[in-house]
């Protein structure tokens, strides 16, 4: 967490010939793909990694007793090493994989929330949560009866740590689940604090992790988070396949949410019992492939360093907010102290949804609309933004593009 | 640089777009229901008055959301003027195929007012911001209250 | 389902050099793949397609405005189309996406059994369930109160009809879950007949169909399926990919089971509404890559044609079980008239791990075990079993390979 | 054929696999558990008598499996003879090592008689197998009831 960025060179020529899809064309224009933040390419290290096991190494794993099968659990499993590596977990056994954010999110509001809160007790969000950390909480009340509380972020779009601390005077707060990194201020919220708070009053804490471990190193035993979760096609994995920490003693306290094949231990008619964690929860075939090729991007990422990322993606950012702000009409949307690769932003007299397409027909892929975050936009009192996102393989010149392309778009509809 | 688009974006598209004539909501109406397109976040409301032989009197909507579903919307409270329930549907219907290929061959007369629309077939996921307002509007008519372009 | 097998005649050898990983050698022996009813190998057709789209066309769908998200968004979509007509579903948009034949089942049974059974209704399974289409209805008996009733099966392996109807008789029952083909006996149950017998007793009806559908054409409409379930990974397609088929007016009936992006209509703290079917029950980011992958597996098995499968797996089946039960003291377990490509057997004074491993040492893949079907194993009275299952690169030669290597394991137990 | 194979099946694990000469059920015992492999279906059982200084006077077990996990389980019995507690968790964390790399570096002579399952670590997938019955003696000391080899 505590990567001031240096000025690590990245070969940035060389990282980007790692992704075939870089060189294609759109409408015979250079593709600028700034949406990594929706989803990020994948280099030829995840792709190979995937290719490889259906080619020469592939059956269902766990329960088989032939040489496939063997080495295709060793790889599969592999991941869990490398993703407890990732993240710094003390054990292996608290990785749990799912398919991504949103169902780790679910599955902690299933078992951690029906199984452990109680009706009554409150779960506390932020006001720039995504919609996968509103959704299910807002389920588990109307379920299970507890209740759903809002900390408000300031107008620079940081969390209000004062009235966050002020939703935890009544003590009826059993669990935070906050986001890590906003996916459309770009903001980090400071996750030491927050949890030092949430544990300083009885409560538990889950971080979303989806946007801010892409670009920066975590450590959840510094954090000392409860549970922390990532998506890994935005970490330049394959779709499919994401992760759920979380501590061994509440990972084992909580019933299981799906039931099927491997999540058990034994079945009965009149009862089941259940394996340990996390085979717990990780019923049926899994997406073995798609763990695969995970490995390879954590590995790959490793590689690189998140020094090196950090250092390129905060000057980045910094030269998108340089260049974004000085053109006139534009309003950059969340100026927080800390900050990532992600900025959201309105111009006057043209709506997020015909910038988007007007620099797609520039060949620049951006994002426009709620960002699945609709209670934050109201909270901004907008309907929607147009939002360029970096990754590992974005390069200045083509913030230049971006930026460059934006005049002409509002020429356009001046 | 945006030569191309123009085809969309047409001085007819950006007028409505931008100073719509029909954006008010009627005080005096029979049937009114939202739309909205999830996956971006426009909305829409249209309200309905019928004259007494039940063809459409008098439409009025209101929009958040880009131009090109605001422009849609103004247009269309031209096309459907006057025309009964049934026949909106089948000019509903007719836009559709305008809105997805460009193309319509049995495009009554009624849907002149929408052929500045025509090139949106060529921007795949605008299309939805163009039938937004008639997914409301045909909601109302069949008195249902919401509808979703999805 | 009326493909009597018929002489089609397939090329295995072009069909076999479709699968790359065919041609791997196991400790200097050539690979004997008989695994394929715990997961198939992929051809060359779903490797590319997942290749392709990393490479040349890929993005976060559906809420994108860019030339990348719309095309990977109709790729992905495509995908629904093509189990739609598989499955020869009336609308595509009864087809939904699940990680796996278990996430189908879970979903059913959260959903359906806690959204719309009532406490005191009864759901029934047969006994000859994978633990995938047990344990869901157990968790929902314990959780809602519904009561789980069993079918029994024949010595033979078949479903007891009579006793099956006779569960129906104090018209409790509210949901059938039932596999269309047994992982483990190679049993089909008779479809239309109990879906019939559901119905008539005003039950709805889920059909497993992770085994029948790699086999057999499917048909929702003429069975009068309820609910459908199948598996990617035992296609031919990527893990991480499953279909769960609902008709229309039950899809819609049903409140959401995971909440967050994608699946929402509108979001606000107080009150969130749902997207439509199927979409209601696809939150966060889906599996793009594997779905993308799915509709190649999906192709590629249209193209070769159930009949001609059909047909292939009728005589290997027949092989298979005329060689195996020429072996002294090999019993083959089930003896259904109506069987698909699986064929468990035990032998005398060898237990299946054992069987198993040496069969590994020339080279030869089985499963062992209880086959994730625990109550099965114990109304048979066996504790494991070994088995061999087909596909469509399986050979009659393979077969044989088997066979002489089963006398041999049983030589060296003597 | 299989020639390659004598090294895990071996004269005495095929021996001990099929007449076991420890495996029955204690009536007189002071500690008991279960364990099992859920991924394939092994169980067993074990009774530990011990003797008024602590150390195991007798063991007995229950098993349903493979040769490997049976034998396994009946050498185990008189590995463990004699010692206490903390010693056979000693000799478990020596066994594992010896069946997960073949290699005991520190293996007291009291491991002798698990000797012939050197082997076992060139089958991966039955590594399992020949570690449950000591999992679930020390879950037996640990009076814990139940243990996997997960
Ligand atoms: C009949 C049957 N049902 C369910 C399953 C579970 O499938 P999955 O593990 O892909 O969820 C399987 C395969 O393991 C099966 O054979
Ligand atoms: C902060 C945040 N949380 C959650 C998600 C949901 O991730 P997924 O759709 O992969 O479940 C996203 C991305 O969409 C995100 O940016």
């Amino acid at each position: 967490m505590n990567d001031l960025p240096r000025h690590t060179e990245l070969d940035i020529a060389a990282i980007r010939a790692q992704f075939p899809i870089l060189a294609q064309k759109i409408r015979g224009k250079d593709l600028v793909f700034l949406d990594s933040a929706a989803s990020a390419q994948k280099p030829r290290a995840v792709i190979d990694a995937m290719v490889g096991a259906m080619e020469t190494q592939y059956a269902n794993i766990h329960r088989g007793l032939h040489w496939m099968s063997e080495r295709t659990t060793d790889a599969y499993e592999a991941t869990r090493d490398s993703a407890a590596r990732l993240l710094n977990a003390a054990d292996r056994h608290e990785i749990v994989f799912v398919r991504n954010t949103t169902e780790a999110i679910n599955l902690v509001a299933h078992s951690y929330g029906r199984g452990i809160l109680k009706p009554g007790q409150a779960v506390v969000i932020s006001a720039m949560e995504h919609h996968s950390n509103i959704v299910p909480w807002q389920m588990l009340r109307d379920a299970h009866g507890t209740e759903l509380r809002i900390a408000p972020i300031t107008d620079a779009g940081e969390l209000d740590i004062p009235a966050y601390e002020a939703l935890f005077a009544d003590g009826k707060v059993g669990l935070v689940a906050i986001t890590h990194m906003s996916n459309v201020l770009g903001s980090y919220t400071p996750a030491e604090r927050i949890v030092q708070i949430a544990h300083a009053n009885g409560a538990k804490i889950l971080l979303d992790g989806s946007q801010a471990i892409v670009h920066r190193r975590i450590d959840v035993q510094a954090l000392d988070a409860d549970f922390y979760v990532f998506t890994g096609h935005k970490l330049y994995g394959p779709t499919g396949i994401g992760v759920l920490y979380g501590k061994r003693e509440l990972l084992e306290a909580m019933p299981p949410w799906m039931g099927g094949g491997d999540m058990i231990s034994s079945v009965s008619y009149e009862r089941s019992t259940w394996a340990q964690v996390p085979h717990k929860f990780e019923a049926g075939t899994p997406a073995i492939l798609e763990g695969i090729g995970l490995n390879a991007a954590i590995q790959w990422i490793e590689a690189i360093g998140y020094d090196a990322i950090a250092a390129h993606e905060a000057a980045l950012t910094d030269h998108g907010l340089a260049r974004l702000s000085a053109i006139e009409g534009l309003t950059v949307i969340g100026r927080a102290q800390d900050r990532g690769g992600v900025i959201s932003f309105t111009l006057d007299r043209a709506h997020a949804h015909d910038i988007a397409t007007l620099l797609d027909r520039a060949g620049i892929a951006v994002r426009a609309g709620h960002h699945c975050a609709e209670p934050l936009m109201r909270r901004l009192g907008l309907e929607s933004t147009a939002r360029a996102s970096f990754g590992i393989y974005t390069t200045p010149a083509e913030i230049d593009v971006l930026a460059d392309t934006l005049l002409k778009v509002r020429e356009f509809f001046q | 640089m945006f030569e191309d688009v123009r085809d969309l974006y047409n001085a007819t598209i950006i007028e409505r777009g931008r100073r719509p004539r029909h954006m008010r909501r009627l005080d005096d109406f029979d049937v009114t229901a939202k739309g909205d397109n999830p996956m971006c976040g426009d909305r829409v409301q249209v309200w309905v008055k019928y004259a007494a032989d039940s063809t459409i009197a008098a439409t009025g909507f209101d929009a958040r959301g880009c131009e090109i579903s605001k422009a849609a919307a103004d247009l269309m409270v031209e096309a459907v003027a006057g025309h009964t329930a049934e026949d909106t549907k089948r000019l509903f219907a007719a836009f559709l195929t305008l809105a997805q290929t460009g193309q319509c061959p049995d495009c009554a007369e009624a849907l002149a007012p929408m052929q500045p629309l025509a090139a949106v077939h060529e921007y795949p996921s605008r299309v939805k911001c163009a039938t937004l307002p008639w997914h409301a509007l045909l909601a109302a008519l069949d008195d249902k209250g919401n509808a979703s372009s999805e």
